[in-house]
C-alpha cells in the first residue's frame, strides 16, 4: 500500500509544481485536478488495504466537489479572459500591497 | 499486479509531468485524460470497479470535456508570454521537491494502521463494490451526499453568475 | 453481515434526532431556495423582497437554535452533532449572516446588482458554514469547506464587471482549491493511521493508543508519523481558511476585491467557522500526538499577529488595513487554543464572538462611507468625517478601538480571557509578544481615528467633506439596515467590555461541551 | 443620607457619565449652554467628592466607602471599590482639576464645545474609577480607557504637531500598560495556581507568595506601566510633546491628574504585591528618578517654549516624588503624596496661566514676550505666587512635600537625597528666569501693549488653586492626618522585608531566573 | 494665651495683615498704605519694645500657635521662642524697618508700585521677625527663604529694568545655593537627634560625635554664606543694589544678610562643638571682611562702596561668632544695623537729590546743598570707621579685641588692616562726594531731601551716636554683655583666652587705624598731595584687581555658567531629542521599514503568493524533524 501512498505523493507533487510553475489558468487548474485525484488514489489503496469502504465515499465526494470546482473555475477563467483577454494568471496584479 | 502498477505507474507519473510542462494546453488537457485513465486502472485493481468507471465519467467524460470545451472557445492556447521565468520555476520545482522529500519521509518511517475492517476483497466480491457504496452512501453519508447535491447547485449558480455577461 | 455494520446504537429515533439536529442549517437551505425561486418572477425579484425573505429566514433559524437549545444531539450517525458548542457558534454565525444579509440591501442597490442569487448564496454560505461547525467527520468537514469556500469564491466575483472582483474570486480560488488539496491529502493520511473518518472514533482510537491500547486497537508506532503527516497537511487547511501567515496571502486581496458586505461576511462566518471546527479537530485529534502542536501553533500565532499588524502599519487601504488587521486577530484568537484548557476554548470562542460585532461593524461603518460615493476606500479620504457624522464616526471609532483592544470594550475582554489562559500554560512569552503586537496594533487602528477626527487643515479643505457642511448623516447612503447593523454591534461590543459575564457563561457551557463524547 | 455616604463613590464615579448623557441631548450650537452646564456639573461633582473628605474617617488604615458587587464571577473579578488617604486626596485633586479645566476652557476651545466637554466629563468618570477601584481587572479597564478621552483631547483641540503628540502619547502609554497588564494577568494566575480560586480583589492578591526572582521580572513587567506614566526619565519624551501641544484644559488634566496615576500604581499595586523585588529594585529607581530631577531641571533650563519648560519641570517633580515613595519611611511617602497633590496643584496652576498667556498673545515662545507685569499685574502676582510654589519656596504647598520627601530619604539613600536637594537650586534657575523674561523687562513686542488682564471667570479660575498652594504651605495637618494611617499601614505591610540585603538579593535573584 | 504670647504673635500679625491690606487692596489705599504699613511696623516696634521689657525683667519662653506638620516621626510646630537673644533682635529688626518705613514714603513717593512696594516691605517685615523667633529649624528655614524672597522681588521692584531683574534673580539662586548647604544640614541633623527643636537639638548635641557636628555646623554656615553673602557667595548684593536704596538699607544692610550671624549665634551650641567649624567660620569672615574692603576702594558707584562695606562687616562678625564670641558678634550686627541703615539711607537720600546719580566721580560738594544728609552720613561713616564714640568703635573694638585676646593674631592683624581700608573707603566717598569741588550736571537740580526722609536718617544718627556706650564698660563687663551672655551659656568653650592685653591698647591700635585712613583719604581727595591716578598707575595690577570685582562674576561665568548651559543645551538637543526621542521613533519608523518590506510580499502575483503557502506548507512538514 506504500506503494501507492508514495505513488500518490508523486503525482501530488507534480500537481503542485504544476500549480506554481505554470501561469495558464487552465493549466493550472488541471494540476489542482491532478492533486486531487492523487488524493483519491490514496483513499483508495488505505480502504483497500485496511478491508475498509469508507475512503472509498470519500472519493465520490471528492469527485463531485472537482465537478463543482471545475464549473466555478471555468466560469471564474470566462469572466477572466472577458477582462483581460487573457488566461496569464500573471494578469491578475491589481490588487496589491 | 505488480508488473500491471508499474506500467500504469509509469503512465500515470509521466502523463501528470506532461500535463504540467506541455506548452499547449490543450495537449495538456489530453495528457490529464491519459492520466485519468491510469486511475482508473488502479482503482480497478484496487477491486473498486465502480470508482474506475467514475473516474472515466466524471473526470475524462465531464470535467475533461468542459476543460476542453472552454479552452476551445476563449481560444486560450495563444499564450501572450512565453512561460521562461526560470527563477520562478526552480524555485517552485525546488519547493515542490521538498514537499515531496518531506511526505515521503513519513511515508517511509510510518506505517499505517493494521488492517481492522471486514470488507476483505473477497467480501466486497460477494456483495458487489456499487451495492456497498450505494448502501453506505444513503445510510451513513446521506447528510453528507444532501449537501454535495447542494454543493452542485451552488457551483451551478456561481457557472451562471460568472459566464452571465451581465446582469 | 455488514448489515450490522451500520450501528444501531444510534438509538431508536434515528430519523426524529437527524432531522431535528439539522433544522436551523435546513430552514436556512429552504429560504435559501425560496429566495432562488423568486428569480422566476421579475416583480418580486426587484422589489426588496429577497431582502426580507433572507432576514425571516435567519430569524427562523434563530428561532429554531433557540429551541433547540440546552439538546445534546447527533444525527445521521454521527456525521453531525449539535450541542451547546453549537448552539454558541450557531448564533454567532447567524449574526454574521444577518449582518451580511442587512448591510447589502443599499450596497447592492448602489452597485446596481439587486439580485435574488446573492441573497440566497448568502444564505447558503450561513447553511455552508453552520454544517461545518457541527460537521463531525471527515468527509463533512471536507465538503462542507468546499461548500463554504465556492460559496464564497461566487460572492467575492460577485461584483460583474468589476476587475478587482473577478480577480480576487480567481485567487481566492486557486489558493483556496490548492490549500484545500492538501487538507485533502492531509486526510488520507489520518485515514491511513487511524482507519476512520468520524472524528469521535478517531479521538477513542487515539486515545486507546495513547493510553496503552496498542494492540488492541490494530496500530503501531508508525501510525503517529502517519498521523503527524495527516495533521500537519490538514493543518494547512484550517490555516488557510483561518488566514494565519504564511497561508494568509489571499486575505488582502480577496477582502479588497470582493463586495464590501461580502468581505464582512468572510472576515467573520468564514473565520469563525474556520475556527470552530479547528477547536473542535484539535481538541479530539492534535492533542494525541507525539509532535507538539502547541509549538506550531505557537509559531503560527506569533507570526500571524506580527505580520498582519506590521504590514497594516502603513496600509493606507481601509479593508485591506482592516484585512492585515484580521490576519492579526487570528493570531490573537490562536492564543487562546494554544491555551488550551476549558478555560482556554472559552477564551477563544469568546473572542470569537467579541470579534464578530467589532468587525462586522467596523465593515459597516466601511459600507456607509462607501455609500456616500463621495469617500473611496482610501483612508485620507476619512479626513474630518468625525465632525461630518459625529455618530458614525464615533461606532467606528468604537469598534477599532474594541480592535485594539482597549478596555470597555469586547476586545479588551477577550483579548485579556485568551491571554490569561495562555499564562494559566505557561506561554509567558507569546503573551508578552502578543502584548507588543497589540501595541503595534493599536497604531494603524488609531491612524484611521486620526484621519477621521484630526484632519489636517489642507485634507479637510481637499476632501469633500466642507462641501456640504452639514452635520448628520448623508440621504441614501444610511438605511435603517446599517444603522441596525451598528447599534446591535455596539450594543454587543460594549456589552462583552463591560458586563460580559453572561456570554463567559455561554463560551463556557459551549466549551464544556467539547468534552461531551 | 446614609445611602448616598454608602454609595457614594460609584455617584461620584458616574454622576459624571450621567452628565454626559444629559449634554448629548443639548444641541451642538448651543455653545454657552454647553459650557455652563458642564461647568455647572464638574462643580457639582466637586462638592460632592467634598463628601468624601468630610465622612472620611481619618483615624483608621481601612478603606473606606467600600462598596463591593459581583461583576465577573469567573475571572473573581468584582466591581470593588474603596478609598484611603491617598486615594481621597487624588479624587478630590481629580474633581477639583476637572472643574478648573472645563472652567478654564471657555475662551480656549473655540469649536466643538460639546465633544470637549463630554470628553472631559468622560474623562472624569475614568479618573475617578482608577482611583477607587480595588479590583486589579476594575482598575486596569478604567486605567487604560483613560487614555482615549485624552487623546482625543490632545489630537482634536491641539496645536502644533498635535497629532504626533497625540499617538505618540498613546502608543507611548498603552505599550506600557500592556506590559503592566501581563504582570497582572500573571500575578492573578499565580494566585489561582496557590489557592485554585480566581481573584481579582487587591487585598486578596497583596497575599501571593511569588518567589523573589519572579517578584524582580514582574515588577520589571509593572514598573513600565507606571514608569512611562509618571513618566520616569529614560520614559518621559511623549511627556514634553504631549504637554506642550495638548488644550490648556489638557494639559492641567495630564500634569495634574494623569502622570499622579504612576506614583499611584506603585503605592497601590507593585509595591505591596512585590515587595522584596521593590526593596530590591528601589536603588536603582530612585536614581532613575534623581537622574529625572536634574534632567527634567537641566533641559528645562535651556527651553524655549513655555510649555515644553513647565512639561520638562514636571519630570523633575515627579523624580522627587518617586524618590520619596521608594526610599520607604513614614515621613518621605507622606512627603510623596502631598506633593503628589502640590504637583497637581501647582503644575496645573502654570499650565493654566501659560494658557492664558497663549489665549492672548497665540505664542508659547519666551521671546516673545517680556514686560507683561505692565500690563497684567494680577496676572503676573497670581503666576509668580504658581511659580514661587514650584520652586519650592516655603510657606507655599511645594516646600512642605519637597521637604518631607527628602528629609525622609535622607535617612536610607542620603547620597540620592543630597543630589536631589540641589535639584531645588535648579528649579528656582529654570522658572525664575522664563518668568524674568516672560513678565519683567520693557515691553518690545509691540503685541503685548495690547494685552489684557485677568477677567474674573479667569481669576475665579485659578484662585482655588492659589488658596490651596497657602493652604497647604499653612496647615497642612488635615492632609497629613488622613494620609499618616495610610502610610503607616503601608509601611507595616513592608517592614520585614526592608532589612534585606537588597543589591546582593537582586543579583542572586536575576541569576535564579 | 496669656499676655506675653498674644503680644508675641501680635508683632508678626500686623505686618502680615500689611502685606494682605496693600498687597491686594492696594489700588485703594493709594498713598496712605505707605502711612499705614508705618503704622503697622511701628505698632510692632512697640509690642517688641513692651515685650522686651518683660523678658528683660522675667526670662525667656516658647509658645505654639499651632502644630504644622507631622509625619511619620517627623514633627513640627508654628512656634516662637523669645529669649533675650531674639528679643534684641526684634526690637533692632521692627525698629530699623519702622524707620526705613517711613523713609520710604517719601523715598518712593509718586512710584506707580507705591503700594506693592509696601506690601512687599511688610511681608519682609513679618517674614523676618518670623526668622528671629522661630523655635525650630523648619521654621527658621521656612523663613530663612522667605525674606530671601522678598529680597528677590524688591531687589527686582523696578522689573522693567533688566539689571534690577537679574540682579533679583542672582540673588535668589545664590542664595538657593547657599540654603542648598543648610537643607541638606537640617537633614543630617534631623537624621541624627530626630527632632528640629532647638531646645531637643541643642540638648542632643554633646553626645553626637564630633565629625557630626562638624558637618551639620559647615552645612548651616553654608546657608548662613548664602545668606550673608560671605565669599564665595557674596556675588548677590552687590548687584542687589538696584532695588530701590531703602530695600538696600532694611535687607540688605541692617536685617536679612546679618540672619547669617543670628543664625551661627543661634547655634552657638553646634558650632562650639565644632572648634573645626568655628574655625571655618573665622577663616570665612576674615577673607571677606579683607575682600570686601579691598574692592571697595576703588568703586566709584556709592551704593556699591556701602555695599562691599557691608559685606566687610558682616565679615567682622563672622569673625566675632568664629572664635565664640557670640555677643560680640551680636552687638556689632546690632550697631552695624544702625550706621549702616544710616549709610544707606543719607546714600539713598543723595540719590533722590540727584535724581539718580550715582557715580562719585560725577558728585562734589553737595555738603552744601545737602547739609543734613551730609551730616548724619559722616555720622554714618565714623562709626563705620570705628572712631569713638560712635557705635562702630564700641563693636568693632570688641570683636578685635576677642580675636587678639584668643590668639588669633594673624585675623586680627587682617582685621587691623581691613579697619584702616574701610576708614579710607568710606571718607573716600565723602570727600569725593560733599566736600570735593562740584562735577555735577549744572542742569540738575540738587535739593536736600523732605522731612520725611531726613528725621529717619537724624533719628538713626542718633541712635548710632548712643548705642555704643552699650559696650562699655569693655569686654566682658559690658552692659550689652550682662543682658545677653546668659542666652550662650550653654556654649562649648573651646579657646581659652590666651592673653589679657589692657583694652585700651588695643583700642589705641584700632582707633589710630581708623584715623590713618581718613587722613589718607584726606591727603588724596581733599589736599589732593598725591594724585590718586599716580598711585593708580603705580599698583596698576592691583588696582584692576579691586575695580574689577577680582573678576569672580567672570570667573564665575566662565567655568561655571557657561559650561553649564552647553551642556544642559546638549542634553536637550542632543541626549532628549536625538538620543531618547530619536530611539523610539527609530522603533517606529523601523517598524515602517518592516512595514513596506511586509506589503512587498503581498506584491499582487498569484505566483508568489501560491509560492509562500508552499513554503508554509514545507516548513510546517518540516517541523517534525527539528521538533
Amino acid at each position: 500500500m506504500s506503494n501507492y501512498l508514495i505513488l500518490a505523493t508523486i503525482i501530488f507533487t507534480i500537481g503542485a509544481a504544476g500549480v506554481i510553475i505554470r501561469k495558464n489558468l487552465i493549466v493550472v487548474f488541471m494540476s489542482l485536478e491532478l492533486m486531487f485525484n492523487s488524493a483519491n488514489l490514496g483513499f483508495v489503496a488505505v480502504s483497500n488495504a485496511l478491508n475498509l469502504v469508507s475512503g472509498d465515499i470519500f472519493v465520490i465526494f471528492v469527485m463531485v466537489v472537482a465537478a463543482a470546482e471545475a464549473a466555478v473555475a471555468l466560469g471564474i477563467a470566462i469572466a477572466f479572459y472577458r477582462e483581460k483577454g487573457t488566461a496569464d494568471i500573471d494578469e491578475a496584479s491589481e490588487l496589491k500591497n | 499486479m505488480e508488473a500491471l502498477f508499474y506500467i500504469f505507474s509509469f503512465i500515470a507519473i509521466f502523463s501528470a509531468l506532461m500535463v504540467i510542462s506541455m506548452k499547449n494546453p490543450l495537449t495538456s488537457a489530453l495528457y490529464l485524460i491519459l492520466c485519468f485513465f491510469a486511475f482508473s486502472g488502479f482503482y480497478v485493481m484496487l477491486d473498486m470497479q465502480f470508482l474506475a468507471v467514475m473516474q472515466i465519467l466524471v473526470y475524462a467524460g465531464a470535467i475533461m470535456v468542459l476543460v476542453v470545451l472552454v479552452i476551445m472557445i476563449l481560444n486560450i492556447s495563444k499564450i501572450k508570454r512565453v512561460e521562461t521565468d526560470f527563477h520562478q520555476k526552480f524555485i517552485g520545482i525546488l519547493i515542490s521537491l521538498i514537499i515531496f522529500v518531506e511526505i515521503i519521509f513519513y511515508i517511509i518511517n510510518g506505517s499505517q494502521k493494521k488492517s481492522t475492517g471486514i470488507f476483505t476483497g473477497a467480501v466486497i466480491k460477494k456483495i458487489g463494490n456499487t451495492q456497498i457504496i450505494g448502501e453506505f452512501l444513503f445510510t451513513k453519508y446521506t447528510l453528507s451526499f444532501e449537501i454535495a447535491s447542494v454543493l452542485l447547485f451552488v457551483a451551478i449558480i456561481g457557472a451562471y453568475i460568472f459566464a452571465k455577461k451581465k446582469f | 453481515m455488514y448489515n450490522n455494520i451500520l450501528p444501531a446504537v444510534y438509538g431508536l429515533n434515528l430519523i426524529e434526532k437527524s432531522m431535528l439536529s439539522i433544522i436551523p442549517e435546513a430552514v436556512i437551505i429552504l429560504f435559501a431556495f425560496l429566495v432562488l425561486f423568486l428569480t422566476f418572477f421579475e416583480k418580486l425579484a426587484k422589489s426588496k423582497n429577497p431582502y426580507y425573505l433572507s432576514l425571516i429566514g435567519i430569524g427562523f433559524s434563530i428561532l429554531y437554535v433557540l429551541m433547540l437549545s440546552g439538546r445534546d444531539l447527533n444525527g445521521f450517525y454521527g456525521s453531525i452533532v449539535f450541542n451547546s458548542f453549537e448552539v454558541f457558534l450557531f448564533t454567532a454565525i447567524l449574526f454574521s449572516g444577518l449582518f451580511a444579509v442587512l448591510v447589502s440591501k443599499d450596497y447592492m442597490k448602489n452597485s446596481n446588482m439587486p439580485n435574488p442569487e446573492y441573497y440566497s448564496l448568502i444564505l447558503f454560505g450561513i447553511s455552508s458554514m453552520m454544517f461545518l461547525v457541527s460537521s463531525n467527520n471527515l468527509i463533512m468537514i471536507f465538503l462542507n469547506i468546499e461548500f463554504m469556500s465556492i460559496t464564497a469564491y461566487i460572492l467575492t466575483g460577485y461584483f460583474k464587471g468589476n476587475k478587482r472582483s473577478t480577480e480576487a474570486a480567481l485567487k481566492y480560488f486557486i489558493l483556496g482549491a490548492f490549500a484545500s488539496a492538501f487538507l485533502l491529502f492531509g486526510a488520507v493520511f489520518i485515514y491511513a493511521s487511524t482507519g476512520h473518518l468520524n472524528l469521535y472514533e478517531i479521538h477513542t482510537f487515539l486515545k486507546n493508543i495513547a493510553y496503552g491500547g496498542l494492540i488492541k486497537s490494530g496500530g503501531g508506532m508508525g501510525i503517529n508519523i502517519y498521523l503527524t503527516a495527516g495533521l500537519l497537511l490538514f493543518l494547512t487547511g484550517f490555516a488557510f481558511k483561518m488566514s494565519l501567515f504564511p497561508f494568509h496571502s489571499w486575505t488582502p486581496d480577496a477582502y479588497d476585491g470582493a463586495p464590501t458586505p461580502v468581505t464582512s461576511f468572510m472576515a467573520t462566518g468564514i473565520k469563525l467557522a474556520a475556527f470552530a471546527i479547528f477547536l473542535r479537530v484539535y481538541t479530539l485529534i492534535y492533542n494525541f500526538n507525539i509532535i507538539n502542536f502547541n509549538g506550531i501553533l505557537w509559531l503560527l500565532a506569533v507570526f500571524s499577529m506580527t505580520f498582519g499588524n506590521i504590514a497594516a502599519l502603513l496600509s493606507s487601504n481601509v479593508k485591506r488595513l482592516l484585512a492585515y488587521s484580521s490576519i492579526a486577530q487570528a493570531g490573537f484568537i490562536l492564543i487562546g487554543i494554544i491555551g488550551g484548557g476549558f478555560y482556554g476554548y472559552s477564551g477563544t470562542l469568546f473572542y470569537l464572538l467579541a470579534y464578530i460585532f467589532m468587525t462586522a461593524g467596523a465593515f459597516t461603518i466601511v459600507i456607509i462611507f462607501e455609500n456616500s460615493d463621495l469617500i473611496s476606500l482610501d483612508i485620507n479620504k476619512y479626513s474630518g468625517l468625525g465632525y461630518k457624522y459625529p455618530f458614525i464616526a464615533a461606532s467606528m471609532s468604537f469598534f477599532l478601538l474594541s480592535l485594539a483592544g482597549i478596555p470597555m470594550t469586547s476586545g479588551f475582554m477577550g483579548k485579556f480571557y485568551v491571554f490569561s489562559s495562555a499564562v494559566k500554560s505557561g506561554y509567558n512569552w507569546l503573551v508578552i509578544i502578543a502584548l507588543l503586537n497589540s501595541a503595534i496594533a493599536a497604531y494603524y487602528y488609531i491612524k484611521i481615528i486620526v484621519k477621521m477626527y484630526m484632519p489636517d487643515k489642507e485634507m479637510l479643505n481637499s476632501s469633500a467633506v466642507n462641501s456640504e457642511g452639514a452635520f448628520g448623516i448623508i440621504n441614501g447612503a444610511v438605511s435603517d439596515g446599517l444603522i441596525i447593523t451598528i447599534i446591535i454591534c455596539l450594543f454587543f461590543t460594549l456589552l462583552m467590555g463591560i458586563y460580559p459575564q453572561i456570554f463567559i457563561n455561554f463560551a463556557n457551557n459551549s466549551a464544556a461541551s467539547l468534552w461531551k463524547i | 443620607m446614609t445611602f448616598f455616604i454608602r454609595y457614594l463613590l460609584t455617584i461620584l464615579i458616574f454622576f459624571p457619565t450621567a452628565s454626559v448623557l444629559l449634554l448629548l441631548l443639548i444641541n451642538k450650537k448651543n455653545e454657552g449652554l454647553l459650557r455652563n452646564l458642564s461647568t455647572f456639573l464638574a462643580l457639582v461633582e466637586f462638592i460632592l467628592s467634598l463628601y468624601l473628605f468630610v465622612y472620611f474617617k481619618p483615624d483608621t488604615y481601612k478603606f473606606q466607602f467600600v462598596e463591593k458587587f459581583n461583576w465577573i464571577p469567573s475571572f473573581g473579578a468584582s466591581y470593588f471599590l474603596g478609598i484611603d488617604g491617598l486615594s481621597l486626596f487624588l479624587i478630590l485633586l481629580t474633581t477639583l482639576l476637572t472643574f478648573i479645566s472645563l472652567l478654564s476652557s471657555y475662551k480656549y476651545i473655540k469649536e466643538n464645545v460639546k465633544e470637549f466637554v463630554i470628553l472631559m466629563l468622560l474623562l472624569e468618570t475614568f479618573m475617578i474609577g482608577t482611583f477607587a477601584a480595588l479590583d486589579i481587572l476594575l482598575f486596569y479597564l478604567f486605567w487604560e480607557f483613560m487614555l482615549i478621552p485624552m487623546y482625543f483631547i490632545i489630537g482634536m483641540w491641539g496645536t502644533g504637531r498635535r497629532v504626533y503628540s497625540a499617538v505618540k502619547f498613546v502608543l507611548y502609554t498603552l505599550s506600557g500598560s500592556l506590559i503592566m497588564l501581563f504582570g497582572f494577568i500573571y500575578i492573578f494566575m499565580m494566585h489561582y495556581n496557590q489557592t485554585g480560586n480566581f481573584t481579582f480583589n487587591l487585598l486578596r492578591l497583596y497575599h501571593t507568595h511569588i518567589p523573589e526572582g519572579l517578584q524582580i521580572l514582574l515588577f520589571i513587567a509593572l514598573f513600565l506601566g507606571f514608569a512611562v506614566k509618571i513618566p520616569l526619565f529614560p520614559f518621559h519624551t511623549w511627556l514634553p510633546d504631549a504637554h506642550t501641544e495638548a488644550p490648556t484644559a489638557g494639559s492641567v488634566i495630564l500634569a495634574g491628574v494623569l502622570l499622579k496615576f504612576g506614583v499611584y500604581g506603585f503605592f497601590r499595586f507593585a509595591i505591596p504585591l512585590l515587595p522584596r523585588a521593590s526593596f530590591a529594585v528601589a536603588p536603582y529607581i530612585i536614581l532613575l528618578g534623581v537622574i529625572g530631577i536634574l534632567y527634567g531641571a537641566f533641559v528645562s533650563i535651556v527651553q524655549k517654549d513655555l510649555k515644553r519648560l513647565v512639561a520638562f519641570s514636571s519630570v523633575s517633580h515627579m523624580g522627587f516624588i518617586i524618590l520619596g515613595l521608594f526610599a520607604m519611611s513614614a515621613i518621605s511617602i507622606s512627603g510623596s503624596i502631598i506633593q503628589l497633590l502640590n504637583h497637581g496643584i501647582t503644575t496645573g496652576a502654570l499650565f493654566l496661566f501659560v494658557g492664558m498667556l497663549y489665549e492672548r498673545m497665540h505664542s508659547r515662545q519666551i521671546k516673545d514676550f517680556g514686560g507683561v507685569a505692565k500690563k497684567a499685574p494680577i496676572l503676573t502676582t497670581l503666576f509668580l505666587i504658581s511659580v514661587l510654589a514650584s520652586v519650592g519656596l516655603p510657606g507655599l504647598n511645594g516646600f512642605i512635600g519637597e521637604f518631607l520627601i527628602l528629609i525622609g530619604s535622607f535617612r536610607y539613600f542620603p547620597v540620592y537625597t543630597i543630589v536631589a536637594t540641589s535639584g531645588v537650586i535648579f528649579a528656582a534657575v529654570y522658572l525664575l528666569w522664563m518668568f524674568q523674561r516672560v513678565m519683567f523687562h520693557e515691553i518690545t513686542n509691540p503685541e503685548i501693549e495690547k494685552f489684557e488682564d485677568m477677567n474674573l471667570r479667569e481669576i475665579f479660575t485659578v484662585l482655588p488653586l492659589i488658596i490651596l498652594m497657602f493652604f497647604i504651605g499653612f496647615y497642612p495637618i488635615p492632609i497629613l492626618d488622613r494620609i499618616d494611617p495610610t502610610v503607616i499601614h503601608f509601611l507595616s505591610m513592608l517592614h520585614h522585608y526592608r532589612n534585606s540585603n537588597s543589591i546582593i538579593k537582586l543579583k542572586t535573584g536575576l541569576s535564579n531566573v | 494665651m496669656d499676655f506675653k504670647e498674644l503680644i508675641t504673635w501680635l508683632i508678626p500679625a500686623f505686618p502680615l495683615a500689611g502685606w494682605f491690606l496693600w498687597g491686594l487692596f492696594g489700588k485703594y489705599f493709594k498713598g496712605i498704605s505707605g502711612y499705614l504699613a508705618s503704622a503697622f511696623v511701628g505698632i510692632s516696634f512697640i509690642l517688641s519694645v513692651i515685650l522686651f521689657i518683660i523678658v528683660a525683667y522675667s526670662h525667656g519662653f516658647t509658645d505654639t500657635l499651632y502644630p504644622w506638620i507631622h509625619a511619620g516621626i517627623f514633627k513640627a510646630g508654628v512656634t516662637a521662642v523669645i529669649d533675650r537673644l531674639s528679643i534684641i533682635m526684634l526690637v533692632m529688626v521692627t525698629g530699623v524697618s519702622t524707620l526705613v518705613h517711613i523713609y520710604s514714603i517719601g523715598y518712593m513717593q509718586g512710584d506707580k508700585g507705591f503700594s506693592r512696594y509696601f506690601s512687599f516691605l511688610n511681608l519682609f517685615v513679618f517674614s523676618m521677625i518670623m526668622l528671629v523667633i522661630s523655635d525650630n529649624l523648619l521654621l527658621l528655614y521656612v523663613f530663612w527663604e522667605a525674606v530671601g524672597f522678598c529680597s528677590y522681588i524688591l531687589i527686582g521692584f523696578w522689573y522693567e529694568k533688566k539689571s534690577a531683574s537679574d540682579a533679583g534673580k542672582k540673588a535668589f539662586i545664590v542664595n538657593r545655593i547657599g540654603d542648598f548647604g543648610f537643607a541638606v544640614g537640617i537633614f543630617l541633623l534631623f537624621l541624627t537627634t530626630k527632632t528640629l527643636n532647638y531646645q531637643a537639638v541643642f540638648s542632643m548635641i554633646p553626645s553626637i560625635p564630633a565629625y557630626t557636628v562638624t558637618a551639620i555646623a559647615l552645612l548651616l554656615f553654608a546657608g548662613a554664606v548664602g545668606k550673608s553673602a560671605q565669599f564665595p557667595l557674596h556675588v548677590w548684593l552687590p548687584d542687589a543694589m538696584e532695588g530701590p536704596t531703602p530695600v538696600s538699607a532694611l535687607i540688605h544692610a541692617a536685617t536679612m544678610v546679618t540672619a547669617g550671624v543670628y543664625m551661627v549665634a543661634r547655634f552657638h551650641v553646634i558650632f562650639s562643638y565644632s572648634p573645626a567649624a568655628s574655625e571655618v567660620v573665622l577663616i570665612v569672615g576674615t577673607f571677606t571682611a579683607f575682600f570686601a574692603a579691598f574692592i571697595a576702594l576703588t568703586q566709584f558707584d556709592i551704593k556699591r562702596i556701602v555695599a562691599y562695606s557691608t559685606l566687610s562687616q558682616l565679615g567682622y562678625m563672622f569673625m566675632a561668632v568664629g572664635i565664640g564670641s557670640y555677643t560680640a558678634g551680636i552687638f556689632h550686627l546690632i550697631s552695624h544695623a544702625i550706621f549702616k541703615g544710616l549709610l544707606f539711607l543719607t546714600a539713598g537720600s543723595v540719590m533722590h537729590g540727584l535724581s539718580g546719580e550715582l557715580d562719585l566721580r560725577k558728585m562734589g560738594g553737595l555738603y552744601k546743598k545737602m547739609k543734613t544728609t551730609a551730616i548724619t552720613f559722616i555720622i554714618g561713616g565714623l562709626a563705620l570707621s570705628g572712631i569713638p564714640p560712635f557705635s562702630g568703635f564700641f563693636s568693632k573694638d570688641a570683636i578685635l579685641a576677642d580675636v587678639y585676646n584668643k590668639g588669633f593674631y594673624f585675623a586680627w592683624a587682617v582685621g587691623e588692616i581691613t579697619a584702616l581700608m574701610t576708614a579710607f573707603y568710606i571718607f573716600r566717598l565723602i570727600f569725593l562726594a560733599f566736600f570735593s569741588e562740584s562735577k555735577l550736571d549744572p542742569k540738575l537740580h540738587v535739593h536736600e531731601s523732605p522731612g520725611i526722609m531726613t528725621v529717619p536718617m537724624i533719628i538713626l544718627a542718633l541712635v548710632a551716636l548712643i548705642i555704643g556706650f552699650l559696650g562699655i564698660p569693655p569686654f566682658n563687663d559690658s552692659i550689652f554683655y550682662g543682658f545677653l551672655h546668659v542666652d550662650f551659656q550653654n556654649a562649648h568653650i573651646f579657646d581659652p583666652i590666651a592673653n589679657n592685653a589692657p583694652w585700651y591698647f588695643l583700642s589705641l591700635i584700632s582707633v589710630l587705624m581708623g584715623l590713618s585712613g581718613i587722613y589718607i583719604a584726606y591727603i588724596l581727595y581733599i589736599k589732593k598731595a598725591v594724585s590718586p591716578e599716580k598711585i593708580k598707575s603705580m599698583f596698576k595690577p592691583v588696582y584692576l584687581l579691586s575695580y574689577n570685582k577680582v573678576y569672580i562674576d567672570e570667573i564665575y561665568d566662565f567655568l561655571i555658567i557657561k559650561p553649564l548651559l552647553a551642556f544642559f543645551n546638549f542634553l536637550w538637543k542632543v541626549m532628549d531629542v536625538k538620543i531618547i526621542d530619536g530611539a523610539v521613533n527609530g522603533i517606529a519608523s523601523a517598524f515602517a521599514g518592516f512595514s513596506v518590506k511586509a506589503r512587498k510580499m503581498q506584491n499582487g502575483l498569484l505566483m508568489s503568493y501560491i509560492l509562500t503557502l508552499s513554503v508554509g506548507v514545507a516548513a510546517l512538514l518540516f517541523y517534525y524533524f527539528v521538533r
